[in-house]
């Protein structure tokens, strides 16, 4: 039926590794336990509900797509065990959505040296597209954080021109190219800096150390959990700069259902809380009932989910697996990992797909999203400040750009993209 | 000053903390001479029944308590079924049994309850108090957590040096045969010791859980940091570990404040070195031993 | 009374007690005597629960005890004093002696801790300070005192003279006896230094590789040349 | 000791008591001959697996490095460390950053690696080697999660939460060469490594197993067992738990390398507390004391959780429930063992045998059997001037 | 060094009974050059003192007992010649050199070797073990041999086993070799004490009761080894068990409260009233013991029957 091409186009076979005449495996690695497993493990069940949909409807040119996880910890020694399991033992095609920086890096060179396609790491890392000849089985897939940095660094400087600017940054690559891309807009603003350790959970010291800065505005490269932390300690020292958080941290459905819990009288409706804050969106997320593409999620997830609700988490596993299936099918009936590096290559900046803007993907970069908008959050949902502003890393410059804002999913839901070459 | 003052003050309020897992260790370790490093899992449990109950509509003060009973449950059993065996054997074993148990607890807990992040009410506010149009970096539930510590620790003083039963439990143990000569229910007291543990370390949990996050792991920090507390206390002695906590609260808060987040370990590394250095016993040791 | 039928026990392989019968009565001490390693302390240490007989049983006042837990000694009116590491030195030499008076046997009145303090000046003087400051002897005087707070019926005492100084020494014999023949207390006594005990006791049993060779009238044992020879070494 | 063993399980009474009169005669010479043995071993296992396998057994050799050191100081020294991963990550980023500018030969950087952390362990073991019982096991703790915050202070040159990567040697011609004529396989880079972990295996613990035997060995033990009379026979306290600190560090500085080399990355989130912990009970698990139980346990630790999480997926549980049931089994394993087995598998074992053979042979000559951390077979005896005239 | 006078005047002082210390009669064994002294130790614990200004000597080759009721101070002596206990004030000579800073890790080296009240066995190692334990100052190899296994380690090895053999031979437990401590009958412990200390080939030999536990053919027997021992060193010996103290000892002396009350040969000690009423007499202080015996006390016919 729904299979994207009509059957008989060409002959299904074994053609590369990890491909059976009707089955493609692919694998990833999650924190599925440990510290970091809140939140990120749920990305997998939504690339596993999106591939269980595609899969219920034909598969790939007949091909089911087998997805095989390996938790990792979010512990790089891990990650290249379950690396060697995945790519020597299960003998996957390809690996897909591999999540963390640390992690990821682990194993980028072994599956570049093993010719595996390594596709959309789940990292906004520049790392993993700006050097395709090093890399070149590698490919990035949300906006990197440089790319972001610039966005918000921009907004800020047009809109906030005076302000003071203080940055709320996680220790590690996020926080440092968040760091990296803001500055190219507003260094002079900026007259605070702090950091936070991921798993150190008080950050008073350092929204303190912000407070005493007296600065009007908050730049946060964080994580849901430290937004919701840092907002819990604002109201104890009764700080109350403009907040604007990245989008890995703003999920206001997250956020506002860990801030509306808290004590009788003090955040009765956490959503309220975070009323006016700032953030970007290059995704629409379940704060978007509407949007056509969260009403294909939650269809899918409806139909093959587990246990839980839909989450933002969950449709950027979906996202990610709706953008495999649309390279699988452009690496033809007989898709081999070559092959699939190729058709990226070829054909990657043309995709049309849930995020607001194109991906990067070309001979020269392997970037992912190429832009993202400026929101305000009001009611526990995203309302967007600006146009999608495109850029790409080091000084390109930021453009307006709507166009992939208009993708809108197939009736089917899985995508119709055809072969290259 | 401000920054001064806000970090002093959650210093305080965090060092309580450590303070009340410090002391479950110090309950442990004097009932059984044990360190008991699934205290931290336990506690996440229980913290855990509190939260499901509290979500289910009862009140704060229902599921606190049921936290805390189910804390002093979860510690008889565990003593019983668990510890029981490796008692008076080898040091090591027991070590590597509570590190077992953490594991187990560890992943029950995530496995029962899920390993997301979820919020944990407090029963008091949140909002710092103001003191004549400022702002102090104090929170309602912060007094409260202050106040509860204080009272547990000084409960366990007046248990170990003042009533029979905490002479019993010392002595069993101590020494376990002679206990037993002296008539001395040790098998009990055992329990006895385990389950009060369980209960403190269920209360840290609460204290820690109370307007913030939790989830499966959220107790595994507390687990070092407490330790630390306890031994730069000097492991037996419940005064100890709240000056333990209070040191190292204070001082890692404005580590964390004026040198980076990233050093705050290292920090707590460096002032246990240099108490142990110069008092290898904790700050509350008794004088040097007799060797001979 | 207390009687031991045909007690065995064994640590793994080892045989340190084999069916060895005695009755130590009420208003007498009983003397156990024998080489190192005969099974002195065995022999104690099972009547005491602590270490588990293979076969036979112990009675106190006719009542079976062989499976009492260790811990209903006390109650029941059994004290024990070990041999060597007694003191719980971690403890003060005070909460020592509490220990003992709170396991004292049933319906018993306690004792008052001044009372050890009399007849043990040395420990007086250190009851506040934690047992492991003790002397050797010191600690020894320490148990023996925290047995009696125990208020017991029967005494158990492994080498109660060890590392004590003669005096000391001959003060706790003259004690057992007044003790013995006042109270009518049961103490069976081990003692490595045979003539001593001997001087105290009214009956003398000697083991020798865990078997009961001889159970005599005390004066009868010290006065055959013979016996304390094969047995006793003097 | 633990050397011994290999040659036991090998089996035949009669060559068993040959070794062992070997043993007695050059311990030198018996510990060559296991280790000969051991190569002979590690060579036939690399060859016949595939790379999967190849590089499990290279993550095994890492385990088995640092458990070989932390047994010694553990189960030898009495001295818990509960930070045994700090000391790997010191070797690791040494190795990282030297091989960075690929100057030296690889041997030499794990050698400079080794050194490196030896150090380290100086520096630690002097003030840790005033400790006792559980204030070591606080220290060594906070070691632990101290060290990774110190490649996130300096990000600059430690590389911060991304870590170091690891440039993985080439293949040497020769040694290609020497391994293709042995069994006409290609020497793939990962399978190199593994060889490097193995060889590094082999001399730690036959170089371990010379110094537990040893003088060094016999004064460490003197030491666990009573302070007091060790320091009358003349033993520096001080000095003998600084050196077995340091030769146990230097272990974890060498697995360190050799774990940087397999995992070609050096990051803070490598050397969690997690680590440690799990070495510790790898050496427990495996028996304490033993090397053949530390190799045991590295062992486990290398196979036992995938295992367990492929149990959990074929069982037909979800990704995240078989992720959250290997650490689960892995948990109830070790509290098992710990309760039926406490002296370890191989203690368990060795126990075992010894009861056996006792009750076989009961007053055969008595062998030089090690005084295992648990229980001490009491035979009867009799009283020597007991009987006297 | 410290004159026998102010040794006299002291004891004057603290002890209204007259007794003539060092030197004594002619026919003595001659005290004149004493290897080992303590010359006005005091030691103090807290409010305790334990030694008050306490003076001894020991000549070569002699054994001088320390007796004195418990508590007296005994093994604090012992303690402070071996460098655990610092004393406040005071000086020891040995071999005619002044002992400063003296740790117990450096006595070995310096020919003194001590057996502890407690037996102090290492418990997971052999008895051959814990005897090479004790040898550990002839080795003459160190780490890097060791770590190697290299031949003069291996022959270092072997050298010191069979000092250790020939030590056990002579205390005759060479057929305990193999086995742990723990599983041996007290006696032979001891004598593996004993083997540990002596391995060192010490000049001197502190010994804190080592005929506790033992019957008396093993006393006697202890005394013969003793005896047999002064012909290599000079001995101190701590001991409750008069037998012994009186048949091996060339000298004692006597503490109480941490203090000399007496010196002197055996028989000297015997008759000195003053020992007599602090130690060795048997006569029963009755009020003391009536404490305990229960009778008349407040309870006594509450007990249970
Ligand atoms: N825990 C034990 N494990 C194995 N054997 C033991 C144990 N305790 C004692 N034995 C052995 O049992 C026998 C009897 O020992 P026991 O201690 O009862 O003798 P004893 O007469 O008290 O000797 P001593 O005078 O040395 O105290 C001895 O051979 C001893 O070695
Ligand atoms: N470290 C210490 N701290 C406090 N008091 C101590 C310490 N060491 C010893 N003492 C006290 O000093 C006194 C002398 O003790 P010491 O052990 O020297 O006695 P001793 O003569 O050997 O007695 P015993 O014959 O009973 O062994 C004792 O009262 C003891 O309690
Ligand atoms: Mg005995
Ligand atoms: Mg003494």
């Amino acid at each position: 039926g729904a299979g994207g091409r009509p059957e008989g186009e060409g002959e299904s076979s074994a053609s590369d590794v990890g491909v059976t005449e009707n089955s493609v495996k692919v694998g990833a690695h999650f924190p599925l336990t440990g510290v970091a497993a809140p939140g990120y493990s749920e990305i997998p069940t939504g690339a596993r509900a999106y591939f269980d949909f595609v899969n219920a409807n034909g598969g790939v040119d007949g091909r089911r797509i087998r997805y095989i996880v390996k938790d990792d910890a979010y512990n790089p020694t891990n990650t290249s065990q379950v690396t060697n399991e995945l790519v020597l033992q299960d003998e996957i095609f390809a690996m897909v959505g591999g999540l963390g920086t640390p992690t990821h890096s682990a194993v980028v060179d072994f599956l570049n040296q093993e010719e595996v396609p390594d596709l959309f790491v789940s990292s906004g890392s520049l790392q993993w597209g700006d050097d395709p000849e090093a890399k070149p089985y590698t490919f990035g897939w949300q906006p990197d954080y440089e790319l972001e940095g610039k966005v918000i660094g921009q907004w800020v400087a047009q809109n906030m021109p005076d302000a003071r600017v203080g940055l709320f940054l996680q220790d590690d690559d996020f926080g440092e190219d968040g760091e990296k891309g803001v500055r190219r807009y507003i260094d002079d603003q900026i007259v605070a800096v702090e950091r936070y350790t991921s798993g150190n959970t008080d950050v008073a010291p350092q929204v303190a150390g912000l407070a005493a800065a007296n600065v009007d505005i908050v730049l946060g490269f964080t994580t849901p959990s430290y937004t919701a932390l840092s907002q819990l300690v604002a109201l104890k020292l009764n700080f109350k700069p403009q907040w604007f958080y990245s989008n890995v941290g703003s999920d206001p459905a997250l956020v506002g259902s860990l801030l509306a819990q808290f004590s009788e009288g003090a955040v009765r409706d956490g959503g309220s809380l975070l009323d006016g804050v700032l953030t970007t969106e290059y995704l629409a997320g379940v704060d978007a009932p509407d949007d056509p593409w969260v009403q294909l999620w939650q269809r899918v997830w409806d139909q093959h989910g587990g246990e839980g609700q839909l989450t933002n988490y969950r449709i950027y596993g979906m996202a990610q697996a709706y953008t495999f299936v649309q390279a699988l099918q452009a690496a033809g009936p007989n898709p081999t990992r070559d092959g699939i590096v190729n058709a990226l290559e070829q054909i990657g900046s043309e995709l049309e797909g849930p995020p607001l803007a194109a991906y990067r993907y070309s001979e020269n970069s392997h970037m992912g999203v190429e832009g993202l908008q400026v929101s305000r959050l009001e009611g526990g949902a995203a309302e967007p400040l600006t146009p999608v502003l495109v850029s790409d890393i080091g000084d390109a410059p930021i453009e307006e750009d709507d166009s992939g804002a208009q993708d809108t999913p197939p009736e089917s839901g899985i995508p119709e993209v055809e072969p290259v070459g | 000053m401000q920054q001064f003052l806000t970090t002093t003050l959650t210093g305080l309020t965090l060092g309580m903390v450590y303070a009340a897992f410090a002391l479950a260790l110090v309950l442990i370790w004097r009932s059984t001479r044990i360190v008991n490093f699934a205290q931290a899992p336990m506690a996440m449990l229980t913290t855990y029944v509190a939260l499901t109950l509290i979500n289910a509509g009862y009140s704060y003060w229902v599921g606190f308590a049921a936290a805390l009973l189910s804390g002093l449950l979860l510690g008889a059993v565990v003593e019983r079924v668990a510890i029981r065996p490796v008692e008076g054997k080898a040091h090591i074993n027991a070590v590597i049994l509570t590190l077992g148990l953490f594991i187990v607890f560890h992943s029950l807990g995530a496995i029962i309850f899920g390993s997301n992040f979820r919020s944990f009410p407090a029963p008091f506010g949140l909002r710092g108090l103001q003191v004549g149009g400022t702002n102090i970096a104090l929170t309602g539930f912060g007094i409260f957590t202050i106040v509860s510590v204080l009272v547990v620790m000084l409960l366990l003083v007046a248990l170990f040096r003042y009533t029979d039963l905490g002479l019993m439990m010392r002595a069993s143990a101590f020494n376990q045969e002679v206990a037993r000569l002296l008539g001395v229910r040790v098998g009990r007291m055992l329990t006895l010791g385990w389950a009060l543990a369980a209960m403190v370390g269920s209360l840290s949990g609460l204290l820690i859980a109370g307007g913030s996050l939790v989830h499966p792991a959220y107790m595994d920090s507390v687990v070092v940091f407490g330790f630390v507390a306890a031994v730069l206390g000097g492991l037996d002695s419940p005064v100890g570990s709240v000056v333990g906590g209070l040191l190292l609260g204070v001082s890692l808060s404005f580590v964390s404040g004026y040198l980076g987040s990233d050093v705050v370990a290292l920090a707590a590394l460096m002032i246990l070195m240099a108490v142990l250095l110069v008092r290898p016993g904790g700050l509350f040791s008794h004088a040097a031993a007799r060797r001979v | 009374m207390l009687e031991v039928r045909d007690l065995t026990t064994t640590y793994g392989a080892v045989r340190a007690l084999s069916e060895v019968t005695f009755t130590a009565t009420p208003g007498k001490v009983t003397a156990v005597l024998g080489a190192n390693g005969a099974g002195k302390t065995t022999l104690l240490r099972t009547i005491s629960g602590l270490v588990r007989p293979r076969a036979g049983e112990v009675l106190l006042d006719g009542e079976a005890i062989t499976h009492a837990p260790v811990e209903s000694m006390c109650r029941r009116g059994v004290a024990h004093v070990p041999e060597g590491r007694g003191v719980i030195t971690e403890l003060t030499v005070e909460e020592n002696l509490r220990l003992g008076a709170l396991g004292r046997a049933q319906g018993s009145e306690p004792l008052d801790l001044d009372r050890v303090y009399t007849m043990f000046p040395p420990v007086a003087d250190r009851r506040r300070a934690h047992a492991h400051v003790l002397s050797g002897g010191e600690r020894q005087m320490l148990v023996i005192g925290r047995a009696l707070l125990a208020r017991p019926k029967v005494l158990l005492l492994d080498e109660p003279s060890l590392g004590l100084a003669p005096r000391v020494v001959a003060q706790i014999f003259a004690l057992l006896r007044r003790l013995v023949e006042s109270e009518g207390l049961t103490v069976v006594l081990v003692e490595q230094n045979a003539r001593g005990a001997l001087s105290i006791a009214d009956t003398g049993v000697v083991l020798n590789l865990g078997r009961l060779v001889v159970s005599e009238k005390a004066s009868t044992l010290a006065a055959d040349e013979q016996l304390r020879h094969a047995y006793l070494g003097f | 000791m633990a050397q011994t063993t290999t040659a036991q399980r090998s089996g035949k009474p009669g060559l068993r008591a040959r070794l062992g009169r070997l043993h007695q005669e050059s311990p030198l010479a018996s510990h060559l001959l296991v280790a000969l043995g051991g190569l002979v071993a590690v060579v036939l296992a690399l060859e016949m697996t595939d790379e999967f396998v190849n590089s499990q057994l290279a993550t095994m050799a890492y385990f088995g490095i640092a458990a070989g050191g932390l047994t010694v100081l553990t189960g030898l020294n009495g001295q818990l460390s509960l930070g045994h991963g700090a000391l790997m990550a010191v070797g690791a980023y040494a190795t990282a950053l030297l091989l960075e500018d690929q100057q030296l030969p690889v041997l030499a950087i794990m050698l400079l690696a080794t050194l490196l952390t030896a150090v380290v362990g100086v520096v630690v073991g002097v003030p840790a080697a005033r400790l006792h019982g559980p204030y070591i096991a606080g220290a060594t703790l906070a070691l632990a999660v101290a060290v990774p915050g110190i490649a996130l202070f300096f990000s600059d040159s430690l590389g911060g939460e991304q870590g170091l990567p690891v440039s993985v040697p080439d293949v040497p011609g020769w040694f290609s060469d020497v391994v293709f004529f042995l069994s006409a396989n290609e020497t793939s880079t990962s399978k190199y490594v593994a060889y490097l972990g193995w060889g590094s295996v082999l001399l730690t613990f036959l170089l371990l197993a010379n110094l537990a035997r040893s003088r060094v060995g016999r004064t460490w033990r003197a030491v666990r067992d009573d302070e007091v009379a060790a320091e009358l026979a003349g033993i520096r306290l001080g000095r003998t738990r600084v050196l077995a600190f340091v030769v146990s560090a230097a272990c974890a500085g060498l697995a360190g390398a050799v774990l940087a080399m397999v995992v070609r990355i050096a990051a803070p989130s490598g050397f969690t507390l997690t680590l440690s912990l799990g070495l510790l009970t790898g050496v427990v698990l495996g028996g304490l004391g033993t090397l053949s139980g530390a190799l045991i346990g590295a062992a486990l630790l290398t196979f036992l959780p995938p295992l367990f999480t492929d149990i959990g997926l074929g069982a037909g549980l979800s990704d995240l429930q078989a992720a959250e049931l290997a650490p689960l089994v892995y948990g109830l394993t070790l509290v098992f063992v710990i309760l039926l087995a406490p002296a370890g598998i191989v203690g368990t074992l060795r126990e075992r045998w010894r009861r056996r053979r006792d009750r076989g042979a009961d007053d055969g000559a008595p062998e030089h059997s090690p005084p295992a951390a648990s229980s001490s077979a009491a035979r009867p005896h009799n009283h020597p001037g007991g009987n006297s005239d | 060094m410290h004159s026998a006078q102010s040794e006299e005047s002291h004891i004057r002082t603290h002890n209204q009974i007259e007794c003539r210390p060092v030197p004594l009669s002619a026919d003595d064994a001659p005290v004149a050059e004493p290897v080992f002294s303590l010359t006005d130790v005091r030691v103090t614990f807290g409010g305790l003192v334990a030694l008050r200004d306490v003076s001894l000597d020991l000549a070569a080759h002699q054994v001088l007992g320390i007796i004195g009721p418990n508590g007296a101070g005994k093994t604090t002596l012992f303690n402070v010649a071996c460098g655990f206990v610092k004393p406040d004030t005071g000086s020891i000579r040995w071999r005619g050199e002044q002992l400063t800073r003296l740790r117990p890790d450096g006595l070995a080296d310096l020919r003194i070797a001590r057996t502890l009240q407690g037996l102090g066995l290492f418990g997971r190692m052999t008895v051959l073990e814990n005897v090479m334990v004790g040898a550990q100052r002839h080795a003459r190899t160190g780490f890097a041999s060791a770590l190697l296994a290299l031949p003069r380690a291996h022959r270092d090895e072997r050298a010191l086993r069979d000092r250790a053999v020939a030590v056990l031979e002579e205390l005759h437990a060479a057929q305990f070799a193999d086995r742990l401590p723990d599983s041996l009958p007290y006696a032979v412990r001891k004598r593996v004490a004993l083997a540990r200390a002596l391995v060192s080939e010490p000049e001197l030999l502190l010994l804190d009761e080592p005929a506790s536990g033992l019957s008396s053919d093993e006393m006697d027997e202890l005394s013969g080894v003793i005896r047999a021992l002064t012909e290599r060193m000079s001995i101190m010996l701590v001991e409750h068990h008069m037998d012994l103290v009186m048949k091996v000892c060339d000298r004692i002396t006597v503490l109480d409260f941490g203090r000399v009350i007496a010196t002197g040969t055996p028989d000297q000690i015997r008759n000195d009233p003053a020992v007599m009423e602090a130690y060795l007499g048997d006569e029963v202080d009755d009020e003391a013991v009536s404490a305990l015996a229960f009778t008349g006390s407040d309870g006594d016919d509450a007990r249970g029957a």
